[in-house]
């Protein structure tokens, strides 16, 4: 599986994903730059954390415009298989690509931590290889990442089943002690209709070795291998 | 040169942290008579367009665009005369 | 066009004396300046005299004692006097480092002042051509029962985060502390450490007369101007109507900056990166020239500006941040600017380095500065204010206590003592993806990428043992960090420091810093440890008030392999609890005793360099031989908060059925004795443990056994475990 | 309940790195006649004061003490008749 990166200016996790991706799970990744406009080739497009322009005037509202982000809307449309990782989840909504926005933590405070995440659904491209109700830990690192849709979106982003990910406690509970910024039904990540578009707050990138604390991240990115791997070409 | 400010909101439904925390500080030095913060950004923009009626309508579509999120944000735009402040 | 013919009129010096005022220049100091220029200077040559020659800049109160200091080492790369310091790590690698103050600023604006200082010292890193890959945050503050000190520890703690979150380097360890004497006057001191191979490793030294200098980042504006006058002084009600001393950072601009100056790295014919800091590019040109015992010619019409109308004295005085200093050849000017413009920076070609030796300033084509670059960098002359060494502080009470299970909940819950999560959460500690052992325990330890191998990190610096006894209890700072280095299982490498002290013109401080200083050289000479960078913050004073003196400590240990580290927190439950090291009956300077209100008194905890090297030698043998599972060492708190410390770490309990030591039962759990460490290891490991220390020398007395949901001491102390977190996580 | 708007603009000499970076924001999007951008924050304050003048004395003191450091930013204050945004 082709893995691309996308760097925008001020993005910091492309290394860390291209570590996971490429020297951890072995994959063949490229960096993309964000006035590239071509993803030919590609069959994982990842859109990385940090902070993009600064994270000036919204999350991920100036790197929504660039070049980039065209292919990337062409790319999933046409059923490719895209990433949005803390960052890059806000770009992706910015991009209208993914339903919501995210606001500023409840604590109003940045937060690095390890959080649970019970996985919602296994039939996202994302979560293949997991249970449903599976409990998985991974980092978190943000200063805006609590959810937030209007009543009748979010209503349908549960009915059509497309939140993928809830924090929750140790043992799966999504109690609100284990909810970390505030999100709405303590979202964490969610999915578009088909399942090839995934937006998540934390990190997997992060947990991908034992020797960093836990390798939890591995199964959402092994998933991605796989989901890919039965698709026909 | 015409200045516009523009003033962007978080829409009453949408929860803000930001004007709580605001609230508990002023509350915390003793300002106890405030009942409510909501917080928002403020911009001024300078343009170099000539034509009133365009400028505004420039700026409109900047907010629409960029400036804010409809999803969670209002906006309201004001053509200063002057230099703003 | 020579000096002399520059527009200057010869005022007696009394009509100066608001200007020299302005600049902090000493009357004695100003007759120096036109012996060196044979003239008077002009405005702004006065400006930049007074920029450079400012305590900040110049270190002219600490220079000769600072000389004392060991700086070499088989390992060093790079020892002081460059933007940061660099040791060998093995594999061509070379970690780069150094720690730098930013409290001034951060009295007056804590965010922007704590941000821009973690700007500041990611620069100097990356200046040198590395990677940065961690920072600490070293940070101390009044009571935050006023809500001054509240609103300057949250702007601080905010503003930390907010720049190196943003710019994407982990921040992995700090210290906080609180005490009166930091109100109104906090410490901000940050360090960064960063990576690059040996041949990457970039000088800040223009040595060929003919390249270009290219001013790269932010315009430049009025922001700053005489922020390095303003660190040099005292602050007073003034201090907040100067000009705006305190600059917004843009870490994403940083950002920017430094992926560009890491892609410098691979090309040709780049000589020297140099950032600008403190007295912008008065003193970045003049250096970088100086070091290169060349000259340099500038135009200031070519810097971009964010603002109209700025003369050329606010141009080369201008501290707006985020900008760098690129010397290239002429013939690799294109390819670096190609660099910049991938990167979306503006570069401007403002200068020339020449043969002349000196600095020259045209604006509009007229030479507006000309000086010689020895007298405006190293010209400045030592000062030795008078020394006065304090009375010795009275003898301690030796308060016996009735309730020492009470006494250990408070001193968890204490500001000095309590769990500094709620800070470090607010840091992102684990980006870049090589965080080990992140903040919270001993030192924070990295894996070097691409390699088996780790960094440990730490800072330490107890200001109380200092203030009581400054020469004892400097040495206990390095001592302490080198313990919490080899706790981890890594080797000491060297050393980096930042000394915060009062005023040096009152003659009782400058001894508290002479006397640090022996400590500091002493203490480094004897553990062998190099100091390669450091950072000197005087002034420290408000309304009369000077700080705790507060020498901090930053050092870089080496792991060679990765698996063989080890934790702070007990493993298993079983596992057998040792006391490692000597304690005594000593009480002062203590958690114990600040709580119960005898903040100052008696003689500090005094470290016995011989001793603490073996311990150091018995752990670090211990640890690589496999024989001990966790070690942590006693520091702030004592015996009794250290075992708390390893229990809560861990999640797991321990019970201790019989302990006491031949001295007083207050001394023993809360004494501060240095050269003291707790091990945890598997019973059947006991006689290994108990040959190594008998070969190392090193007393050892069995504490007991790790596991059940209770901490029991003694027949004194039996507290559930989830009582004693409760206690230790209450928030700020 | 009396509402009041809260301008919070840095000083002019001020760097705004946030205000540029729009500004570069809205070049991209092709908005090129825009000059400059600078950034502040809007916020809207209830108080359960009354007395008009007090709680406009009030608010200054809210703005002096915690809203606006001075060092960087200015602040201006509009008390509202009725709603505010
Ligand atoms: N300002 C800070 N930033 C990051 N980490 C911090 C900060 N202050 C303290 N820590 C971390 O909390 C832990 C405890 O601090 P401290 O009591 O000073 O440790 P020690 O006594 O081992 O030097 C250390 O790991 C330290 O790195
Ligand atoms: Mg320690």
């Amino acid at each position: 599986m082709r893995t691309g990166v996308v760097v925008f200016p001020g993005t910091w996790s492309d290394r860390d994903c291209g570590h996971a991706l490429g020297d951890v799970l072995d994959q063949p990744v490229d960096y993309v730059d964000y006035r590239e406009q071509n993803l030919k080739g590609l069959d994982l497009v990842v859109l990385p954390g940090g902070f993009s322009y600064g994270d000036y005037l919204r999350c991920g509202a100036i790197a929504r415009f660039t070049p980039v982000m065209e292919a990337v809307t062409a790319f999933a449309a046409q059923g490719g298989l895209v990433l949005g990782i803390c960052n890059g989840f806000q770009i992706l909504q910015e991009a209208r690509l993914l339903p919501g926005a995210l606001l500023k933590n409840a604590s109003c405070e940045f937060r690095c931590e390890w959080v649970h995440l019970r996985v919602e659904q296994s039939n996202s491209a994302f979560t293949v290889d997991c249970r449903p109700g599976q409990v998985l830990r991974i980092p978190i690192s943000h200063g805006e990442g609590n959810f937030f849709a209007d009543p009748s979106a979010l209503e349908r982003l549960e009915q059509e089943s497309r939140v993928v990910f809830r924090y929750c406690t140790q043992d799966g509970q999504s109690a609100p002690d284990a909810n970390p910024n505030g999100s709405l039904h303590n979202i964490a990540g969610i999915s578009n209709v088909r399942g090839n578009v995934l937006g998540m707050m934390p990190h997997p990138e992060r947990a991908c070795e034992a020797l960093l604390g836990g390798d939890d991240g591995l199964l959402i990115l092994q998933s991605a291998i796989h989901a890919w791997s039965r698709v026909p070409a | 040169m015409r200045k516009a400010e523009v003033f962007v909101t978080l829409k009453p439904v949408v929860n803000d942290p930001q004007g709580l925390t605001i609230r508990s500080g002023l509350h915390a030095l003793g300002f106890d008579k405030v009942t409510d913060v909501r917080s928002g950004k403020y911009l001024l923009v300078t343009l170099d367009e000539p034509d009133a009626a365009k400028a505004r309508q420039q700026v409109e579509e900047m907010a629409r665009q960029l400036l804010a999120n409809e999803v969670i944000e209002d906006y309201r735009i004001t053509m200063l005369q002057g230099g703003g402040l | 066009m020579t000096g002399d013919q520059l527009s200057t009129t010869t005022p007696e010096l009394g009509v100066r004396r608001a200007q020299l005022d302005s600049v902090a220049l000493a009357d004695e100091e100003y007759r120096e300046i036109v012996r060196a220029l044979g003239r008077e200077p002009n405005d702004l040559e006065l400006g930049m005299f007074g920029a450079l020659w400012s305590e900040h800049c110049s270190y002219k109160t600490s220079k000769a004692l600072l000389r004392q200091l060991p700086t070499e080492g088989p390992n060093v790369l790079q020892g002081p006097g460059e933007n940061a310091g660099a040791v060998d790590i093995g594999d061509g690698l070379a970690a780069v480092f150094k720690i730098e103050s930013h409290n001034h600023p951060s009295a007056i604006e804590p965010y922007q002042g704590a941000a821009t200082g973690v700007g500041g010292i990611l620069r100097d890193v990356f200046a040198m051509g590395a990677r940065p890959i961690a920072i600490l945050d070293v940070l101390r503050f009044g009571p935050l029962d006023r809500d001054r000190n509240r609103h300057l520890f949250q702007g601080v703690v905010a503003g930390i985060g907010g720049y190196g979150n943003c710019f994407g380097c982990p921040t992995v360890g700090g210290e906080v502390y609180f005490d009166p004497a930091y109100t109104d006057n906090p410490i901000v001191n940050a360090m960064c450490v960063g990576l690059v191979s040996h041949e990457g490793l970039r000088r800040a030294r223009a040595d060929r007369a003919g390249d270009v200098v290219l001013l790269v980042g932010a315009d430049t504006g009025r922001d700053g101007i005489q922020g390095a006058t303003f660190a040099s002084v005292e602050m007073d009600e003034r201090s907040a109507s100067r000009r705006p001393a305190v600059q917004v950072g843009n870490p994403f601009l940083e950002k920017l900056l430094c992926e560009a100056c890491l892609v410098l790295n691979e090309l040709e014919g780049v000589t020297a990166t140099q950032d600008l800091g403190a007295a912008g590019l008065t003193s970045a040109a003049s250096e970088l020239a100086y070091r290169g015992r060349r000259g340099i010619d500038l135009e200031v019409d070519r810097v971009s500006r964010r603002e109209h109308g700025m003369s050329a004295y606010e141009v080369m005085l201008s501290e707006s941040q985020e900008r760098m200093l690129v010397v290239v050849r002429p013939a690799a000017e294109a390819a670096a600017r190609d660099v910049f413009e991938h990167f979306e920076l503006h570069a401007d070609r403002i200068g020339t380095i020449t043969g002349s030796g000196r600095i020259r300033v045209r604006e509009g084509g007229a030479v507006v500065g000309d000086m010689p670059l020895k007298a405006l960098v190293d010209g400045v002359p030592s000062r030795s204010p008078a020394v006065e060494f304090a009375d010795k502080h009275p003898s301690p009470p030796m308060p016996s206590i009735a309730e020492p299970e009470a006494i250990l909940l408070d001193l968890l819950a204490s500001p000095n003592l309590k769990s500094r999560r709620p800070i470090y959460r607010t840091y992102d500690h684990q980006v870049q993806d090589n965080t080990v052992i992140g903040p919270g325990f001993d030192a924070a330890l990295l894996r070097v990428p691409g390699t088996n191998k780790g960094l440990a990190l730490t800072t330490d610096g107890n200001p109380w043992y200092v203030a009581l006894d400054p020469y004892d209890g400097t040495r206990a700072a390095v001592a302490e960090a080198a313990r919490n280095i080899a706790c981890t299982g890594a080797r000491p490498l060297a050393v980096t420091n930042c000394l915060n002290f009062g005023n040096p013109d009152r003659p009782s401080i400058f001894a508290q810093l002479q006397e640090s200083v022996r400590g500091l050289a002493d203490a480094c000479r004897a553990f062998e440890l190099p100091v390669v960078s450091g950072n000197v913050s005087l002034y420290n004073e408000t309304s009369e008030r000077n700080i705790l003196p507060t020498p901090v400590i930053g050092m870089v240990g080496l792991l060679d392999d990765l698996s063989k580290r080890c934790p702070a927190g007990f493993q298993e439950d079983g596992d057998l609890v040792f006391l490692l090291g000597e304690t005594r009956d000593e009480l002062a300077g203590s958690q114990y005793l600040q709580l119960l209100g005898a903040r100052l008194k008696g003689r500090p905890p005094s470290v016995s360099l011989e001793m603490e090297r073996r311990l150091q030698s018995a752990l670090l043998d211990s640890i690589a031989a496999g024989v001990v599972r966790s070690a942590h060492d006693v520091s702030d708190g004592g015996l009794l908060i250290a075992l708390a410390e390893s229990a809560l770490f861990g999640r797991r309990g321990l019970k201790c059925p019989n302990v006491t030591g031949a001295m007083s039962r207050e001394a023993f759990f809360f004494g501060e004795s240095l050269g003291r460490v707790i091990v945890s290891i598997a019973p059947r490991q006991v006689p290994d443990l108990q040959r190594l220390m008998v070969h190392h020398q090193i007393p050892i007395h069995a504490m007991g056994v790790v596991g059940g949901e209770n901490f029991q001491v003694g027949s004194d102390v039996r507290v559930p475990l989830d009582t004693l977190r409760q206690a230790w996580e209450t928030a700020f």
